[in-house]
């Protein structure tokens, strides 16, 4: 059941990517993405991973997708007239270059047949020992890096004020 | 386990190609651009999970955990530095600022 | 011994440099010439000494030059009944030549140069005398030749002068080339370098190699003493002052190459073509000079051709193996040759710097100070019975006839023709100079005749005395044994006799030839048909005049064939060659390198999708490429 | 968390607290000399730090270390840091580049440069290596009175993106492979049973990749010219020194513990084969002084992969020599190219006829470290390319060291030009002034610095193969 | 006996004095006078090294050196600071100083921006040739060959005429191509002989004896050879010296033609031929071939050169082309000519372009066609020019002829043709010489050119150029004396 469940979660996944990729208005590119995650979310959450699941929700498709949508909405973006798929020819090396990418990583992961690690299930406990305890520094980074996404910002919004 | 790791591997390599080519197709618009970057770092997360899951360790969640922190970083910066350009240049075409070329 | 050797040389070197150091500025004109005169007699003076004490021949070491490992040239001397007779010669012509100079150069400015090289050249050609060694001869064998180059073109603000010294130079040196190479050739077979060491040591080596070595020492004579083909330089060369002339070109330095035959004779004469060429050489030299010297205009031309002409006789003595006479030959030439020219200067100073002979005459009375050992010298060299001249052609043609076979005995034929036309071409000149009425243009019948100082016309008549009675040095057998002859004739030397009726009868056929080539001149240009001829041949030449005239072409035959090719390729290698091909090449490689960096460089093109794609196919590169081989 | 485990996060800490406490600053004065001051103090003070304190080999509890190596380049982040605050105060005056921002993203910077020193797993390391680009990111864009300083934040931004999306995916990939994000153990390409472990490869293909951004190794180079045009020019002096210093560190901390690097061979040939070439043809005609030194680096980094790929034989420290060493000369360079940028001297090679006699320091200096790059001895980067080329000979790279021989012979044509341009034209422009008291320091010290490396290399050399053992 | 340090003195007191210049840069006639003093007081010290020749072999010296210091530098890598002096380094040094001081000298009044740098620039250059010839180590050496590149670079760019930038541009790349392939070769013989021996060492005397495979060693010593190529030059890798003399001022002129040529040939005389015996006896025909084209096809080109100094320095290429020649046969005779050749090229190229550099300064042109009948107007000048001249030409009694006439009788045993050849370049110089002397010294003034004679400071340079010249050309034996006991080494004999 939860096997089926992935493979149907994986195609929605890739459907809404696509979906979002091909769509030459961002409102609705950024809409088909998060349904996208929101899938993806669901595949982390079957795949014992019930915290990063939440925050993909929360943090993805909630904060990153709407800071997004704001500053298309911001910028009036969204006007149609302005928006303008890629011409055909231009799609043909991004493909051809990530077709090779991904059938290599593909053929090489289909290859890939390493045992399972025997363990017990993962818990929040788990994830937040390894976290805090074994990662401490890591948190202390992304958290200077945050504040320093906001310096940036702020340095760039004030300047261009000015 | 509920699907082999390869399988998710494969997921993965798919949603990845798929960010990269949206990041290299949408060059008329520095917003897909990101949100390409966005898809490839959800592969990468996809990866991490699926594999935390495999070895049964939480290192992976925790690295996807950080990734998200610091991708939406790099996007709030991004987005600042687009709102910033769009000012001065009323465009979101990455093409349309080449001043610095030889 | 040593003493007076080093005297011999040193003392006109020394007079060189100190004139070329203090000369003008703080030495007075009158010691500088002085000077420069002194240390020639001085070295004549040694040289007498030398020859007062001389017993046997003597080896001097003065001093070391060249000596890496087994390679050694040291500075030393050689003095044997050769070197020692040119040695005489030399100091005395030059010393004559030097005090005649003081005269002739007595309104030029440059003096101090002029003497400087003069004493410089001397010490020059004593060192190749009296070299023991191939390379110090060599030293003295270029150093001659510079400084007949810097003596040609001693006026150097013309062209023609500055040039003619330069084709000297060249031209001499091409023959060096095969001094050059037979030096070293004969270091690697002997391991030695001293000519006395080689010409014992010619039975060690196979005859082709012997035959080799005397073709390349027969090219530096050629280039040295004017030969065919070699001889283009000589006549050019009497751009110089006329005592340089005398003294370089016709009395010393042009004999050098018979000299070094004559010196090595002992090692190359062994190979019968060697001497054969030397000999063929030698003939075709001195028919070609008197053909030459027979239509010439210019006196000092004349004079010239004829140097070349009777160098080639001593060459066809060389040849002939008779290297006594060849000697005698070449210290008799060089007496009259001396006076020839010197005599000529005397007139040529006499016109105001007039040289051609068309424009001459009846200078019989007006300078008959030089008309009379100018005679002298003439009838020398026209081989009048019982001059000095006479007797020294006569030597070597009688050695030619001796050797016999068909082959010597054209060659004493040709030998035999010159001698007639020398004859008529000396006595023409005599002739047309002296004879007849001072042209009606010239200066000299106005009574403006250039006073000439008396030291020139001195110092002619010890040569004109020399030139006429010189036979006596050598008188042939049958009239007394010849001083020279018993004392150059070294033992072991193969010079054969003729039985005294065959030399008499010989001497008798010369005399005819000598006395019918007179007769010829005279009849062409004698008395009132010299007018006649004069008038026909001032016209411009025609015909195998002209080409005997202009030497037998052989001068536009050179430049056509070598030197316009030299120049014409110089600049295509230049130009071509190295700045065309080479350096553009290079040039427009680094060019193309810089077109390629920029394409490069323009990929960039400013937009961040390059970019992005850029990185992309890297990645797909390495990721596939990993793929591709793992799997 | 105990004491000896602060104390090896100790730098970390002086440089966090260092920017906070800078950014805190702002919010009192606008001066930001006294932020210049606290950052250059931070930075000398982690430096002193880092050299006082004995090795510790590891913080388990923080997944850092203190070991020899990182170390070692610790303090030459530090003092590089140090270094570009000191250049910067000047010029950032002349450009109007006020702020706090400035300084503390500089420590922020060095800040992620330290911790990816001192990491002993891949999450540290990554968020090092991000928090290092991420100030970058700001500091190419820092300049807003220019109006290309967004398009270099955006053309270094992207592509960093990118690379970072590579990094990630890679790492993820070593940690699918492994099950550990531990350095020792997630790297190492273990062979099994004759076949590599392939999902391992997969990830260190995108591993490079991402890495080859930051090294600006072609075909991922062209964003480098354009930034190292756009950006102030102590901050391309940081970037050039530090950032590449940080990706090379990177490598070396990677690939001596893959087992087996010869499988990543060809990559990594391909990289530095193609780097070499670009990099040096496409200075060779580049007009403008910025650009050409982009492509420079460009090709020196060639070198350093080439130093790499023939790790084992010495290559390795040949590969971290040449870091510090290229570290210096750029510092060197683009400090001299701001003294002199800093007076209104224009970007382009016909801007800097003559200035060998109207700014004879600067261009001294600008001059020796043209001198370093084409790998004149004595100086460090004859030393380097020394190593280099004798590692590559030695594990039998020939192909590779011909051609990058005869490239870096081929190179010397432009380094020249820069040097022929300072001196060897006339100038119209009047004598100027004298560079200030800090840019002269800096300047001075990397002078030395650059000699010094190549005079007396011993000791360096002696320790940087020791701490590769 | 000196005291150990003598050879660390003579290498760096020129570097010391260059960079006492640095603080003179604003008092021109001080850092002239400093200059002078330096240059001469290196003169001194050199000359006096000559004396050391008797005195007993320095511990560990290798054979022939009788002043030799080692100390270790980069141990890592074994290299060693290790100097030495045998009879050869001896007079190349010796020719150094004093050519180096007569660049001092000729650019006395010639250089009038920026003094104390071209100063400053001769008398780095000078150490770095010192070292050049001084060391035993090759990393050494290397340092040393690259070091003396940078000075004669800026005096070219700085000083120079016309296109001096392409020219120093050119001549740097030029040697720069040549020397790291060399530098590439140098690793590759310190790798196999550290794989052979175990000891890594750049030192010579160490890798003297390496085994090579043929074709390693034919690599190794190709790459040498081309280095050494470029800067002697060969053909046809010489066209970088016609535009690096006619662009260079005087003194950068005189030390590129004096000296810098030397190192090629020094090079290949004291590592090439030493380190690879077997590859450098089967590339031999090589060089042999490109040195008698070098004499043949320079000789012949200068004589079209329109400009002076681009004659010279073709010339130069023809006479190193006989120092080649001798190199190349490796005859004890050949290899002391070609030893002496370079000294007596030294003085003779550093007289004929420190005359055609008298006249540029005046005339401000070195067109052969804008000048003649010098000789009546500057009589001095131009009897040096002639001596100088003629001594190019290879005129015996004069310096030049000594060393050719040893390289030919050396080489004929060994290449015959190549010497029968080379003999004919003997004339070639003697053409375009002549051609010279009559254009430029004789016939009447093509310009109005008012020229002064020589002043009192160039008659002095010359008058001492020209006593070398004639002292040599008379008597060389004391030279050829010094040479004896390291020819007798390098080419295998007793000495």
């Amino acid at each position: 059941m939860e096997t089926y469940l992935f493979y149907i979660l994986a195609v929605v996944t890739v459907i809404g990517t696509i979906l979002a990729i091909t769509e030459k208005h961002p409102v609705h590119a950024i809409v088909y993405l998060v349904t996208s995650f929101f899938s993806l979310a669901t595949i982390f959450y079957l795949l014992a991973a019930p915290l990063v699941a939440m925050f993909e929700v929360i943090i993805y498709a909630g904060a990153v997708m709407v800071l997004f949508m704001f500053v298309i909405m911001m910028l009036d973006l969204g006007r149609s007239d302005e928006a303008r798929r890629p011409e055909l020819k231009q799609w043909i090396l991004p493909i051809i270059l990530a077709g090779i990418i991904l059938t290599s990583i593909g053929t090489i992961a289909t290859g890939y047949a390493a045992a399972p690690h025997a363990s017990g299930s993962l818990t929040i406990r788990d994830f937040a020992e390894t976290l805090f305890r074994k990662y401490g520094v890591a948190v202390e980074l992304v958290s200077m890096q945050l504040l320093f996404a906001v310096v940036g910002a702020l340095y760039l919004g004030r300047k261009a004020k000015s | 386990m509920i699907v082999p790791l390869a399988h998710v591997l494969v997921l993965a390599a798919v949603l990845f190609g798929l960010g990269l080519v949206c990041t290299l197709v949408w060059r008329s618009n520095v917003i897909m651009l990101l949100i390409g970057i966005e898809i490839m770092l959800n592969a990468a997360m996809l990866v991490f999970v699926g594999g935390s899951n495999h070895w049964g360790v939480a290192d992976g969640q925790v690295f996807a955990l950080i990734i998200m922190a610091m991708t939406s970083a790099e996007v709030s910066l991004a987005l600042a530095l687009v709102v910033y350009l769009h000012r001065r240049k009323n465009t979101v075409n990455v093409d349309e600022f080449r001043e610095l070329k030889d | 011994m040593k003493l007076y050797l080093e005297l011999i040389i040193l003392l006109p070197l020394l007079g060189g440099i100190v004139n070329l150091l203090l000369g003008g500025r703080l030495l007075p004109r009158r010691l500088t010439e002085l000077l420069a005169c002194a240390v020639i007699w001085g070295s004549f003076a040694a040289t007498l000494g030398a020859a007062a004490s001389y017993t046997a021949p003597v080896t001097v070491e003065l001093g070391s030059w060249l000596a890496a490992f087994d390679f050694k040239a040291p500075f030393t001397l050689y003095l044997d009944p050769l070197s020692l007779s040119l040695c005489l010669m030399i100091t005395f012509v030059c010393g004559l030549i030097h005090i005649y100079a003081v005269g002739y150069m007595k309104d030029d400015p440059s003096f101090v140069r002029f003497f400087a090289l003069l004493n410089l050249f001397v010490a020059a050609m004593l060192v190749l005398i009296l070299a023991e060694n191939l390379p110090l001869l060599y030293l003295g064998w270029e150093g001659v030749g510079f400084c007949s180059y810097a003596l040609i073109g001693f006026w150097y603000r013309k062209p023609e002068n500055a040039t003619a010294g330069r084709k000297a130079f060249i031209v001499t040196r091409i023959g060096d080339i095969g001094l050059g190479i037979a030096i070293v050739w004969m270091f690697q077979l002997f391991g030695s370098v001293s000519i006395t060491k080689l010409n014992s040591m010619g039975y060690l080596m196979p005859i082709g190699v012997i035959t080799a070595l005397g073709l390349l020492m027969l090219l530096a004579a050629m280039g040295k003493s004017a030969q065919v083909p070699l001889m283009v330089w000589l006549p050019d060369a009497m751009a110089g002052p006329t005592p340089v002339s005398a003294q370089i070109h016709a009395a010393t330095m042009v004999t050098a190459g018979v000299y070094l035959l004559m010196r090595m004779f002992p090692l190359i004469g062994v190979s019968p073509t060697v001497t054969a060429a030397i000999a063929i050489t030698g003939a075709l030299t001195a028919f070609y000079g008197a053909t030459c010297a027979l239509v010439q205009r210019d006196l000092k031309r004349i004079l010239a051709y004829s140097t070349i002409s009777q160098i080639g006789y001593m060459m066809l003595g060389v040849g002939a193996g008779a290297i006594t006479a060849s000697t005698f030959h070449l210290l008799e030439h060089a007496f009259f040759k001396a006076l020839l020219f010197l005599g000529a200067g005397c007139v040529i100073t006499a016109m105001h710097h007039e040289q051609d002979i068309f424009r001459m005459g009846g200078l019989r009375r007006t300078i008959p100070g030089t008309f009379w050992p100018f005679l002298a010298g003439a009838v020398c060299l026209a081989g009048v019975p019982l001059t000095g001249g006479f007797f020294s052609k006569d030597g070597i043609l009688g050695a030619v006839w001796l050797k016999g076979g068909g082959f010597y005995g054209t060659l004493y034929f040709v030998g035999l023709i010159t001698a007639f036309i020398t004859a008529v071409y000396a006595i023409r000149m005599v002739l047309i100079v002296f004879a007849g009425e001072v042209p009606l243009n010239h200066s000299l019948s106005k009574g403006e005749g250039k006073p000439l100082p008396r030291i020139m016309e001195w110092s002619l008549i010890p040569l004109a005395v020399l030139g006429v009675f010189g036979g006596l040095l050598n008188l042939p057998e049958y009239l007394g044994s010849g001083v020279l002859n018993s004392f150059l004739s070294q033992p072991g030397s193969h010079e054969g006799m003729l039985p005294h009726a065959t030399e008499l009868l010989l001497q008798g056929v010369a005399a005819v030839v000598a006395v019918a080539g007179i007769s010829t001149a005279w009849f062409r240009y004698g008395g009132d048909r010299r007018q006649q001829r004069l008038a026909l041949e001032s016209a411009p030449a025609r015909g195998i005049s002209a080409f005997l005239m202009e030497g037998w072409r052989v001068d536009a035959l050179y430049d056509f064939m070598f030197v316009r090719p030299y120049k014409w390729l110089s600049s295509i290698l230049w130009q071509w060659v190295d700045e065309g091909c080479i350096d553009d090449t290079l040039d427009r490689t680094a060019a193309l390198f810089g077109r390629f960096g920029h394409w490069i460089g323009a990929r960039g093109d400013g937009r961040v999708s390059r970019s992005l794609i850029g990185m992309a196919a890297g990645a797909a590169l390495m990721i596939g490429w990993l793929a591709w081989v793992m799997l | 968390m105990t004491t000896a485990d602060l104390w090896v996060a100790f730098p970390l800490i002086l440089l966090a607290v260092g920017a906070l406490l800078t950014l805190l600053l702002g919010a009192v004065t606008r001066d930001d000399t006294a932020a210049t001051i606290i950052g250059v103090a931070v930075t000398l003070g982690a430096a002193c730090w880092l050299l006082q304190t004995p090795p510790a080999p590891l913080a388990p509890t923080l997944g850092l270390s203190a070991a020899r190596l990182p170390r070692l380049f610790g303090v030459f982040f530090a003092l590089l840091a140090a270094g570009v605050l000191g250049l910067s105060s000047g010029y950032n005056r002349e450009r109007g580049i006020s702020g706090e921002e400035y300084p503390a993203t500089v420590l922020f910077a060095t800040f992620g440069m330290l911790a990816l020193a001192s990491a002993t797993n891949l999450l540290t390391l990554f968020l090092g290596l991000e928090a290092m680009s991420f100030g970058f990111y700001i500091l190419v864009a820092i300049d807003l009175k220019r109006a290309t300083s967004g398009e270099t934040g955006l053309k270094y931004l992207l592509p960093g993106a990118l690379s970072t999306a590579f990094l990630a995916f890679g790492i993820a990939l070593l940690y699918c492979a492994s099950g550990t994000l531990s350095l020792q153990e997630a790297v190492p390409l273990s062979v099994t049973s004759g076949r590599p472990d392939l999902i391992a490869l997969a990830g260190w293909g995108c591993l490079l990749a991402g890495i080859a951004f930051k090294l600006s190794l072609a075909p991922t180079h062209l964003w480098t010219p354009d930034v190292y045009q756009g950006a102030p020019a102590p901050v391309v002096a940081f970037l050039s020194g530090g950032s590449k210093a940080g990706a090379i560190l990177l490598l070396l901390m990677l690939l001596p513990a893959t087992a087996d690097a010869t499988l990543l061979r060809v990559p990594l040939w391909g990289l530095a084969l193609l780097s070499m070439l670009v990099g040096n043809l496409a200075a060779l005609r580049q007009n403008r002084v910025r650009r050409l030194m982009a492509y420079s680096s460009i090709a020196q980094m060639g070198y350093v992969v080439v130093a790499l790929l023939s790790g084992k034989s010495g290559g390795y420290q040949a590969a971290a020599f040449y870091a510090l060493a290229y570290g210096v000369i750029s510092l060197a360079a683009f400090g001299a190219i701001s003294v002199i940028e800093r007076e209104g001297v224009g970007e382009t090679l016909d801007d800097y006829r003559g200035l060998g006699r109207t700014k004879p320091f600067a261009s001294g200096v600008l001059a020796l470290a043209m001198f370093a790059l084409a790998g004149i001895p004595p100086t460090a980067g004859f030393t380097g390319k020394f190593l280099i080329f004798a590692s590559a000979v030695r594990s039998g790279e020939i192909v590779l060291a011909i051609v990058g021989i005869l490239l870096a012979a081929l190179s010397v044509f432009y380094y020249l030009r820069v040097v022929v341009t300072l001196y060897c034209k006339n100038s119209d422009t009047a004598e100027s002034s004298q560079p200030s008291i800090p840019e002269y320091l800096v300047l001075l010290i990397a002078s030395a610095a650059i000699i010094l490396f190549g005079l007396w290399p011993d000791s360096l050399i002696l320790l940087l193969s020791d701490l590769l053992q | 006996m000196i005291p150990v340090p003598f050879l660390t003195l003579l290498l760096f007191l020129p570097l010391a004095g260059s960079l006492l210049l640095l603080a003179m840069t604003r008092r021109e006639s001080l850092a002239r006078i400093t200059a002078l003093t330096i240059a001469l007081a290196e003169t001194l010290l050199a000359c006096s090294a000559w004396f050391c020749q008797g005195s007993t072999t320095p511990q560990a010296a290798p054979p022939g050196f009788f002043l030799f210091l080692d100390r270790p530098w980069i141990e890592t890598l074994g290299i060693r600071y290790t100097l030495g002096m045998d009879g050869i380094s001896l007079l190349l040094v010796i020719l150094t100083a004093f050519v180096t001081t007569i660049a001092l000298l000729v650019s006395w009044r010639s250089i009038k921006e920026r003094v104390a740098l071209h100063f400053l620039l001769i008398l780095a250059m000078e150490s770095g040739i010192i070292g050049v010839f001084l060391s035993l180590d090759l990393f050494l050496f290397y340092l040393f060959w690259e070091l003396m590149l940078i000075p004669m670079f800026f005096l070219i760019g700085i000083w120079g005429h016309d296109r001096n930038i392409y020219s120093a541009v050119k001549f740097f790349l030029y040697t720069m191509i040549g020397s790291l392939l060399m530098l590439l070769a140098i690793i590759g013989i310190y790798l196999i002989h550290g794989q052979q021996s175990g000891v890594y060492s750049f030192g010579l005397s160490e890798l003297i004896g390496t085994n090579f495979s043929t074709a390693t060693g034919l690599w190794l010593y190709g790459a040498f050879l081309l280095a050494f190529a470029v800067k002697f030059p060969l053909v046809p890798l010489h066209t970088w010296l016609p535009d690096a003399h006619t662009d260079a001022p005087t003194a950068g002129s005189v030390i590129l033609a004096g000296l810098l040529l030397k190192t090629g040939a020094y090079g290949l005389i004291r590592f090439g031929y030493p380190l690879f015996p077997e590859a450098a006896r089967t590339l031999t025909p090589l060089l042999i071939g490109l040195a008698v084209a070098g004499i043949l096809y320079a000789s012949w080109i200068a004589f079209a050169q329109k400009d002076m100094k681009r004659l010279v320095a073709y010339s130069s290429v023809g006479h190193m082309g006989f120092v080649a020649l001798g190199i190349g046969a490796w005859t004890p005779v050949a290899l002391s000519g070609s030893l002496l050749q370079m000294i007596n090229h030294g003085l003779t190229t550093t007289a004929l372009f420190a005359m055609v550099g008298m006249l540029d300064e005046q005339a401000h042109t070195r067109q052969i066609e804008d000048y003649g009948g010098l000789w009546s107007k500057i009589p001095i000048y131009s009897a040096f020019f002639v001596l100088f001249a003629m001594a190019s030409a290879g005129l015996p009694g004069l310096n030049n002829f000594v060393g050719e006439f040893l390289i030919l009788t050396g080489s004929f045993k060994v290449a015959q043709l190549a010497t029968v050849l080379a003999f004919i370049g003997v004339i070639l110089p003697l053409v375009y010489t002549v051609r010279l002397i009559q254009e430029v010294l004789f016939q009447e003034e093509r310009r109005p050119l008012s020229m002064t004679d020589l002043s009192l400071r160039e008659i002095l340079i010359l008058t001492f150029l020209a006593l070398a010249d004639i002292v040599i050309g008379m008597h060389p034996a004391p030279l050829l004396e010094v040479l004896k006991v390291p020819v007798a080494l390098l080419t295998g004999g007793a000495p």
